[in-house]
Formats: C-alpha cells, sequence, structure tokens
C-alpha cells in the first residue's frame, strides 16, 4: 500500500515530525510504500542544513534523510512555506527537495492513504 | 534591484516584483513592463486594471484558469481566453501581468 | 498561477478547519492549500467547526496588526469552483453566532450531518 | 469503508478529543497517540466518556507514547487497546481514509 504523509511541525517544538517518522519507518518495515513526505507550515524546518541537535537527543532532521538515502522516499518541502520561513535551496539538508503544494494534492491523489502529522 | 521613478527609488525583488505592493503606480507599471518588452496598450491597461482590482476584491492573484474565467464574464469570450491574454502577456497572464500590476508574486505554483 | 494539472482520478477531499485566524498560521496557509487543490479537479470540500468558525466571520479588519487581512480570499473560492463549504451547526450556536455573521455562502449542517459527509471522504486534511 | 481518527491532545487542554468523539461514525477506529494518551488512563474524569465511546467505536492507544508519559499499560481503560507503531499502520492500511484531529 501506498502511503503520503503530510508533517505540519518543525523537528523540535513538538513530536509531530517524530511520530511522522516513526510511522513512515514502520510502514516501510512491514512492505509498504511511502509515496511521498510532504512538509508544510513550520514542518519545512525539518529540511534544515543547519540543525545541530545536541548529541544526547535524537537528530530528527538526520532520521529523515536516512529514511530518504535507504528507502528512497521523495521529501518535499512546501516551496510558500519554505520562503516564508528562510528555507530555501541554499538552506536545505541533502535528501529533501523544494516544490510547490501541488505535489501535496498530487500524493493525495496518487498515495492509497493520506495521513498528517501535526499541532 | 530597484525601480527609479521620478528620482525615487522603488525596492523589488531579484524577478521584479515590488517588495512593497504599495509602492505601485502607473508610471511605475509603465517601467516594468517596459523591462519585461510590453508595449503598454489600452488592452493591456485592462488587464493589468482587472487583476488590481481582482486583488482589491479577494486579496489574492489569481489563478491563469480563474483569471481567463473572470476576464470572460466581464468582457466576453473574446477577451477571455489564453490566446488573448499571452498575446498581450507572452511569459503568461499570471506572472508577466500579475508584475506590471504590482501585484505580490504568485507562490503557489503547482 | 498554476496550470491544469491533468489527474484521471477524481477523490473526494476535505480541508477541515478547527483554528481561528491570526492567532496561529494555519487558517491562512490552509487557504493556500485549497487554492492550489482547485487545479486538480478534485471534488473539494471545506469543513469549518468548532474555532475553524471564526475563519469566516464577517467584519475582520487586521490594519492594527499589520498583518494581512485574508477573509476576503474565501469570496475568491466561487470563482475557483470551490463551492463545496459547510459549517456545524452546533458549533455557530456554542459561540453565540449565526448564518448571518459569515462572509461567505455556506451550507449549515447537524453534527450528526458533519460526521456523515467526513465518512464519505477519501482524503481529509487537517491543520 | 471506515475512518481511523487519530487524536494527539490531551482532553484537558484541548478539545480535539471530544470533537473526535462527536464525529466519529460506528465501526471507525479511534487511536490516541502523543498527548492524548492521558485520556486513556483509569480514574482521569474523561475515562467515562471513552468507556462509552467504546461501545461503537474500535479505540486504541499507542503504547511508546503511553510508556514514554510514564502511564502505566494495566491501568489503561477497559476497551481501549494498547498498540505499537506498527499496529497504528496496519490499523491506517486497514480503513478507508484517516482524520487526523488536530
Amino acid at each position: 500500500m501506498k502511503f503520503g504523509i503530510l508533517v505540519n511541525e518543525g523537528p523540535y517544538n513538538h513530536q509531530a515530525s517524530d511520530s511522522a517518522y516513526r510511522f513512515a519507518k514502520a510502514a516501510i518495515d512491514k512492505g509498504h510504500e511511502i509515496f511521498r513526505v510532504f512538509f508544510y507550515y513550520d514542518g519545512v524546518l525539518n529540511a534544515t542544513a543547519h540543525s545541530e541537535p545536541p548529541s544526547d537527543d535524537r537528530n530528527v532532521i538526520k532520521n529523515w534523510q536516512k529514511l530518504a538515502a535507504d528507502h528512497k522516499v521523495d521529501l518535499v518541502v512546501c516551496v510558500a512555506a519554505g520562503l516564508r520561513r528562510g528555507i530555501v535551496e541554499a538552506s536545505l539538508a541533502p535528501g529533501f527537495r523544494i516544490s510547490g503544494l501541488g505535489q501535496l494534492i498530487e500524493a493525495g491523489i496518487q498515495a492509497d492513504r493520506m495521513i498528517t502529522f501535526g499541532d | 534591484m530597484a525601480y527609479e521613478v521620478n528620482g525615487k527609488s522603488i525596492e523589488a525583488d531579484e524577478e521584479g516584483f515590488l517588495v512593497n505592493i504599495n509602492d505601485w503606480n502607473e508610471e511605475l507599471a509603465g517601467l516594468v513592463a517596459k523591462d519585461e518588452g510590453v508595449d503598454m496598450t489600452p488592452e493591456h491597461w485592462e488587464v493589468v486594471n482587472f487583476l488590481r482590482e481582482y486583488y482589491a476584491e479577494y486579496q489574492i492573484a489569481p489563478a491563469v484558469r480563474v483569471l481567463t474565467k473572470a476576464i470572460a464574464k466581464k468582457m466576453g469570450p473574446d477577451k477571455g481566453n489564453n490566446k488573448y491574454l499571452y498575446e498581450l502577456f507572452p511569459y503568461g497572464p499570471g506572472k508577466q501581468a500579475c508584475k506590471i500590476a504590482g501585484l505580490p508574486k504568485p507562490t503557489g505554483c503547482v | 498561477m498554476e496550470d491544469d494539472f491533468e489527474a484521471g482520478t477524481v477523490k473526494k477531499f476535505m480541508f477541515v478547519n478547527r483554528k481561528p485566524p491570526y492567532g496561529t498560521v494555519y487558517a491562512l496557509e490552509v487557504l493556500e492549500m485549497v487554492l492550489i487543490s482547485a487545479a486538480f479537479d478534485q471534488d473539494v470540500h471545506i469543513a469549518f467547526l468548532d474555532d475553524g468558525i471564526y475563519q469566516i466571520k464577517k467584519g475582520q479588519d487586521t490594519k492594527d496588526l499589520g498583518m494581512k487581512n485574508f477573509s476576503p480570499t474565501y469570496r475568491a473560492l466561487e470563482g475557483y469552483d470551490i463551492e463545496k463549504l459547510f459549517v456545524e451547526r452546533e458549533c455557530l450556536e456554542e459561540r453565540g453566532l449565526s448564518e448571518d455573521d459569515l462572509l461567505v455562502p455556506v451550507e449549515v449542517i447537524s453534527r450528526a450531518e458533519m460526521g456523515k459527509l467526513m465518512a464519505e471522504m477519501d482524503v481529509v486534511l487537517t491543520a | 469503508m471506515s475512518t481511523l481518527h487519530t487524536v494527539n491532545k490531551s482532553p484537558f487542554e484541548r478539545s480535539n478529543l471530544q470533537a473526535c468523539l462527536g464525529h466519529a461514525q460506528n465501526g471507525d477506529s479511534v487511536l490516541l497517540i502523543e498527548d492524548a494518551v492521558f485520556a486513556a488512563i483509569a480514574g482521569n474524569t474523561f475515562a467515562p466518556k471513552l468507556a462509552d465511546a467504546a461501545q461503537d467505536i474500535k479505540l486504541f492507544v499507542l503504547g511508546p507514547d503511553l510508556k514514554a508519559r510514564g502511564m502505566d499499560p494495566a491501568k489503561v481503560v477497559d476497551g481501549v487497546n494498547i498498540i505499537d507503531y506498527e499496529g497504528f499502520v496496519d490499523l491506517a492500511a486497514a480503513s478507508s481514509t484517516i482524520h487526523s484531529w488536530l
């Protein structure tokens, strides 16, 4: 089954991104496909290349990057939400790409299930 | 970048969209159009003014499809079609006409 | 400013609004989502319940806040062929509001009807 | 055709759970995650509403979120099933739509 995931919150203010990541990982482990993860609202901050969490905490951004690298998961950051918050091509961690909101609607159409994690 | 109008500098982003939409005036529109290679005729003004009115009423720049339909409704099918609008604004009635009309850069691209 | 996207399937989408405008950015950015969805020729529904109803309250004036008043944009939805706007009657009543307080035409339905409508959706997006 | 509803707020802070239960249909599933897990512990004032809802709706709580918050799995309200992330995925796959009450 193909899942689409919408992440509405940034990496460290809220558990949403962690929950989305755990869900995505479990889905892949069970043989499902993650069609796309779309980052919107403050969720675009999950794509920053400049996050350096303390070494005794989890690295939310690296978790997503590894998922993208290991399983070819499409991580899409909304261009409009990113512009508002200073997330542009130059600030992007590898593994993420910037595109339009249409990618979210397309995920809703193409994926078998769409699930949102947010506040 | 910036536009110079009557000795006043008006700030714009690198693509030529105004930083502050309240800076717009007709003289500036003529200057932006010139930069875009558009020779403003009454037909061009009609669309630009329509866009400004649309923005004043709804606080957004309409999608091309919506603009075309709204123009057809107001000015008839001869003008409310893609061919007519793209002839006036070769780079798109959305992006190019919005820039000349001083509206915010459309960010909601598909 | 987008061109139409070609897609074969038509799904029932619902954007569920439960948060008021200005205090947080969610209402504004949901509206941007809704506008984009119009380009995909899907069956789009918008639900306003709980404090989401305040998004379409008449008379919003943000001048003193220096924030953009995006409430007029809800009136543009009709031109985008998004006409299925639903408001939950119980939520209106709880807030001492009536249909006359709203700035766009909506269909006022009961909580029970809203629950049934939600159950018909393929994709529910919330913020 | 059934919906999986997820709720992530404590009912003592926000109305999400109440709103969700007010709209869920018979046969739907409701999963409590993140800060919503507090609602699932017996003895809290919201527990009777959950027990009531359990008659028509399948109720679940995410174990890892319970554990993280020091909540005792043995004290979960009767009728609420504890699942892990794999169970979450199974629920999502088995439901036709997922409605996250944010």
